[in-house]
């Protein structure tokens, strides 16, 4: 019904009706910030100004296709300029455009005006994952896409939230101005969410900001909108905004929970655990690259299962996943693992794919390592 | 067609060569220019958020205590470099025209002596031309011996003309291996060549 | 520009070192047979031939990677290959369209009509003509060929940003910097030969205000393509040594800029999307008044739009990077640069519309692809205007709205004007009409196709979904399906093209000199149909039309 | 001179007669018209930015 609905409206809208545009999933989002809503109407005033001179131009266009036909014995006229027409002509769009361009520019002062905000949330893209740092409140976390690659493949039903769905979705409370620093560690990327109307470019080594304040509660999703290789089109955005209080109870349970996970530091881990925990982290992680079987994508990633350096040089390996490598898609995972995730990780890929080292890494192990 | 009518001709189309050579050389050269020159662009707007990399002098100004800034600190681990940077402070509040210190500290947790460089950035782009860097160590590249902690400052002014908007100013600092410098990897890795492209 | 003709001679001896009236006339006394005769010939005509050739095989083969693309699209889902791939086609569908399809056909349009349309023997550089055009085949099966290399062809889109196409990059980059430089010196080479053609070699008594406007437009994009390309050469040149000698242009972590990249793509990429119309423009301004059967209303200020469109194009950049952190000053700056372009398009529009009123109007096969393009190539303008709005844009941008906008530009606008200008001159180079019932059924086809391709995609784009992904959220699914299905309409109807233009070589309705009447009144219709090997070799004398 | 100004003006609109056309090109020599031509273009450039600039204060 609705693949039908798009070829009817293909057609209509040939014919100059954009109604059906205008119907919900066809149009940009009036979205859940002042601003949004903002852009929103300078997109659909701006629609309508085009809409209005295409009538007008094609109106005279076809009437004078079908009014002057040859075949019905149309003898042409002999003018070919008209100064007065052609002054009306061009001083009427420049009005307009300049009619236009004040409420735009209206809107991008605002825009621009990232003062007074009461949270600083970083925003670093890397291939293929967002990282969300909440500046100043100890709470940082990666988020990865969680649709199953067997959905993907078509193995099974696709969810109703297929490829729009996280594992740690950003939450941010509403009513509150919350100002986004952007950065990238390798490729650009850009963070969107059309009902945020913020997109905004990451750049590597350079840092850019934007900020929202969110009116109504919800979850708002997105996705990169900027090629950034081979999983560009699965690394999305999801944002969970909350009422206030909610916000900060939030807040203080990922305190927490990152308080519970750095004491596990401290005791010895079971190579099961370590295992368990370390596939989990591979998974979301390193599969994109790696590939899920750890055979790799050469030349670009290197195989991991069977990989003799990796197998003869334990802390080569390590120096690999906590550093990365220069040049290369390889990033230092040191800020954004913590010291058991990283040693189950290593642990995992050491151990799993016939690698079969037989080496443990214990967290305790890294996090010495990590804090000399 | 007369002979002297296509010397003429021949005349205008080699004229036309040489011009159109001219320009070519001249855009090509211009391309590069723009490098320098988009350089000089952005660290006299500070479009870009890059700032100057040499000191520059605090100005005696009066400092405006009316106003409150925050000034935030955010280091990064740029790929390839075993090297550690903490500040020790995330934060400061300072009024307009004041001069701060605040120290910064390296680490290289690795079994040989490498080089980093840690690369600055500003935001908002606005405010880069209102924080006066008197002494910073992203001037230079710095090494570190296998294990050294080295504890370095960042001394700067934040001027009095900055934006009024502006109430807070973000530093960011991402550390990088100087390429061909460092040793990218000190243990198993010169075995084998493959594994650096990991 | 030098308003008086001929130029005044500023060496009274020259050397024959350059001759090329000479090298010409001893050319066509014995021609080489076989493969030689075209690997040599310095005939406008035969270049022009070979260029429309390669630019046909070039756009099906680009199509195809468009049809791999969408057919990838059809479904949500990953069916028929894999992202790595996914992203090399929509690579490498945009550089074989822009540089291989699009380009080269301008190019060959200019070879065959340009001598034909100003009283010329030949090109002022015949055998500088031969050599930028050979360049071609080897650059783009120099860059075809990266695909089957370790590690695939360039993946990073065709606007190839850093670092994805430096650090990031396959290993094959290199050969694609190669080809791309390959292809550039082609092009300016070929800039360089019309801008002297069109100086120096036209017929007595003709000025530059008499020359047709597909002339005055190839003048003007000629200077462009002088302009920008050694940019481009300067911006891959840059890529090459961040690539294999260690400088770093473009990368953060040895001091460069990312950003810089796209500054600078985007002072080449801006004009460069005018290099792919304003020849269109030519062409259009040719046909509606041949088929209107009325004089074109305001020559004067279509070639004075023309040249505004030209410097305004390099003060507009800007406007592809609204999203990348631009101060707000830079932001304005382009966004009212961007609207104010759309002035003198517009003017363009009302111009062809004007010609139309109480006109005496046919619909003959060029006409049809001429009057859809105004209509559609304005709907593409239109969407272009909602993104120069900057704080629009950024919902806009990289969206398929962007997608159906460009595309709306350069598919019913440069390829429908291409098309319209090939059924236009068809009887100049065959001698013989095209043959109508097919070229309707070829019309009718492609616009059907080229509408349900990319109408929907501004719907998709708006509804939010990001451009060059492999698969997307199942809301899409119905905008990507009739995509899909008018892509394969529109490509498999191109296949009518070809065979009306294969019958058209080979016989149909005998066409005479003039063949479409007489408002189309420009030189080349003073020649015989099909135009013999060498025309005007005793240069005509140019009298004014005198309606 | 004005003249000069007033065609080049019209350019930048894309509105010319074809009278006033044909007198400026008769006029001889173009250099008026290229020098006026640039002069305006960058001064556009200026005007823009100008507005631009203050606009974003």
């Amino acid at each position: 019904m609705r693949t039908l609905l798009v070829w009817l409206a293909g057609g209509l809208a040939l014919v100059g009706s954009s109604q059906v545009a205008l119907a919900r999933g066809w149009n940009m989002p009036v979205g859940v910030t002042d601003l949004s809503g903002e852009i929103y109407s300078l997109h659909m005033i701006i629609f309508w100004i085009c809409v209005v001179i295409g009538v007008v131009v094609f109106g005279v266009m076809f009437y004078s296709l079908f009014r002057y036909r040859h075949s019905q014995g149309a003898k042409a006229a002999n003018f070919h300029e008209n100064t007065t027409v052609e002054i009306i002509w061009t001083t009427v769009p420049l009005l307009i455009l300049v009619g236009m361009a004040v409420p735009a520019t209206a809107t991008l002062q605002k825009i621009y005006d990232p003062s007074d905000a009461e949270l600083d949330v970083m925003i670093t893209g890397q291939q293929w994952r967002w990282r969300y740092e909440y500046l100043g409140e100890d709470v940082a976390f990666n988020s990865n896409l969680a649709t199953p690659r067997a959905q993907i493949r078509g193995e099974e039903e696709r969810g109703e939230h297929y490829l729009l769905e996280v594992d740690e979705p950003l939450v941010l409370p509403i009513n509150r101005k919350v100002r986004f620093l952007f950065t990238s560690d390798d490729v650009l990327h850009a963070w969107w969410v059309p009902e945020l109307a913020v997109k905004q470019d990451t750049v590597p080594g350079f840092v850019t900001e934007n900020w929202v304040q969110i009116n109504e509660p919800g979850i708002y999703r997105g996705q990169c909108a900027e090629l950034c290789g081979v999983d560009h089109g699965f690394m999305p955005v999801v944002v969970h905004a909350v009422e206030e209080d909610e916000f900060d109870a939030w807040l203080v349970e990922r305190q927490e929970m990152a308080a519970e996970e750095a004491m596990g530091v401290d005791r010895d881990w079971e190579m099961d655990e370590l295992m368990e925990r370390g596939e989990g982290v591979y998974g979301s992680i390193c599969a994109s690259c790696h590939q899920p079987e750890g055979q790799g994508a050469p030349p670009a990633f290197p195989a991991l299962a069977g990989n003799e350096e990796l197998i003869a040089g334990i802390e080569w390996h390590k120096d690999v996943v906590i550093n990365g490598v220069s040049g290369t898609a390889m990033p230092a995972f040191r800020t954004t693992l913590n010291p058991v995730e990283l040693a189950a990780v290593i642990t995992y890929t050491r151990n799993a794919w016939g690698n079969d080292t037989g080496d443990a890494v214990q967290p305790a192990e890294i996090a010495e390592r990590l804090a000399q | 067609m007369t002979q002297s009518d296509r010397e003429i001709r021949q005349a205008g189309v080699r004229r036309t060569i040489w011009r159109s050579v001219a320009a070519l050389v001249g855009m090509f050269a211009f391309a590069f220019a723009l490098v320098p020159l988009y350089d000089v662009f952005c660290r006299v707007t500070g479009i870009n958020g890059a700032v100057d990399t040499t000191a520059q002098s605090i100005v005696h100004e009066e400092v405006d205590e009316s106003r409150m800034v925050t000034v935030q600190f955010i280091t990064r681990n740029g790929s390839g470099l075993p090297w550690r940077m903490e500040v020790e402070t995330r934060q400061v509040r300072m009024h307009p025209g004041q001069t701060t210190e605040v120290h910064f500290t390296f680490s290289n947790q690795s079994g040989g002596e490498s080089w980093g460089r840690a690369v600055p950035g500003v935001s908002p782009a606005t405010a880069t031309r209102h924080v006066r860097k008197v002494s910073c160590f992203c001037f230079e590249e710095q090494k570190l011996q296998a294990g050294e902690r080295l504890e370095l400052p960042l001394v700067f002014q934040l001027a009095r003309d900055l934006p009024p908007e502006v109430n807070t100013v973000t530093l960011v600092y991402t550390l990088y291996p100087v390429e061909g410098k460092s040793e990218p990897l000190q243990t198993a890795g010169a075995q084998n060549k493959e594994g650096e492209e990991a | 520009m030098a308003p008086k003709v001929p130029p005044q001679p500023t060496l009274e001896q020259s050397t024959s070192a350059v001759d090329a009236g000479h090298g010409h006339h001893h050319a066509h006394e014995a021609p080489p047979k076989g493969i030689m005769r075209w690997l040599l010939t310095t005939n406008h005509k035969e270049i022009g031939s070979m260029y429309l050739i390669f630019s046909l095989i070039m756009f099906f083969i680009g199509g195809i990677f468009a049809l791999v693309v969408r057919l990838e699209l059809f479904q949500p889902g990953l069916q028929f290959v894999n992202p790595e791939f996914f992203n090399q086609m929509t690579t490498m569908h945009g550089l074989i369209m822009v540089f291989a399809a699009v380009m080269p056909a301008f190019t060959g349009l200019a070879n065959w009509m340009i001598p034909l349309q100003i009283g010329a023997p030949d090109m002022a550089l015949p055998r500088l003509n031969n050599f930028s055009f050979w360049l071609l085949p080897v650059a783009f099966g120099l860059l075809l060929s990266t695909l089957l290399m370790p590690g695939g062809g360039p993946n990073f889109g065709w606007t190839f940003y850093a670092p994805l196409s430096t650090t990031y990059a396959p290993p094959s980059t290199t050969f694609f910097i190669l080809s791309l430089h390959i292809a550039g010196i082609s092009s300016i080479l070929g800039a360089i030969n019309i801008i002297a053609t069109i100086l120096n070699m036209r017929a007595p008594g003709m000025r530059m205000m008499d020359m047709p406007l597909f002339v005055w437009t190839w003048l003007i994009t000629s200077f462009l393509l002088i302009a920008v390309m050694p940019v481009l050469a300067g911006v891959i040149t840059m890529m090459l040594m961040d690539i294999n000698f260690g400088t770093s242009f473009f990368n953060a972590a040895g001091g460069g800029d990312p950003v810089l990249f796209q500054h600078l793509f985007w002072f080449f990429g801006h004009p460069e999307v005018y290099i792919m119309i304003l020849p269109a423009f030519g062409i259009v301004s040719a046909i509606i008044p041949a088929f209107a059967r009325k004089r074109l209303f305001g020559y004067a200020s279509m070639v004075y739009a023309t040249a505004a469109i030209a410097i305004l194009s390099f003060m507009v950049w800007g406007h592809h990077m609204f999203v990348v952190g631009m101060p707000l000053a830079g932001q304005l700056f382009f966004m009212y640069a961007t609207m104010l372009i759309a002035v003198p398009t517009g003017v363009k529009v009302f111009n062809w519309v004007a010609t139309l009123f109480r006109g005496s109007i046919s619909f003959e096969p060029p006409m049809l692809f001429a009057l859809a393009f105004v209509v559609l190539f304005t709907i593409g303008g239109f969407s272009g205007l909602m993104l120069a709005i900057a704080p629009a844009d950024f919902q806009y941008h990289d969206t398929y709205f962007v997608v159906a906008h460009f595309h709306y530009v350069l598919v019913p606008g440069a390829v429908f004007a291409i098309m319209a200008g090939v059924y236009y001159w068809l009887p100049k180079w065959t001698g013989h009409y095209p043959n109508v019932r097919l070229a309707q059924w070829h019309f009718w086809l492609s616009v059907i196709g080229v509408n349900l391709t990319f109408f929907p995609m501004h719907f998709s784009g708006l509804a939010g979904m990001p451009r060059r992904i492999p698969d997307y959220a199942l809301q899409f699914a119905d905008f990507n399906f009739v995509s899909s299905l008018g892509a394969f309409l529109f490509g498999f109807s191109q296949l009518l093209f070809v065979a009306v233009i294969i019958l058209c070589v080979r016989g149909g309705k005998k066409a005479p000199a003039q063949a479409w009447g007489e408002f189309a009144d420009d030189l080349e219709w003073s020649v015989p149909s099909p135009a013999p090997l060498h025309t005007f070799e005793t240069p005509p004398t140019f009298q004014r039309p005198a309606h | 001179m004005w003249g000069v100004i007033k065609s080049v003006l019209a350019a930048f609109l894309g509105v010319q007669r074809d009278q006033q056309r044909r007198e400026d090109f008769e006029r001889g020599s173009p250099l008026a018209f290229i020098v006026t031509g640039i002069v305006m273009g960058v001064l556009l450039v200026a005007i823009i930015a100008l507005v631009a600039f203050l606009a974003a204060g």
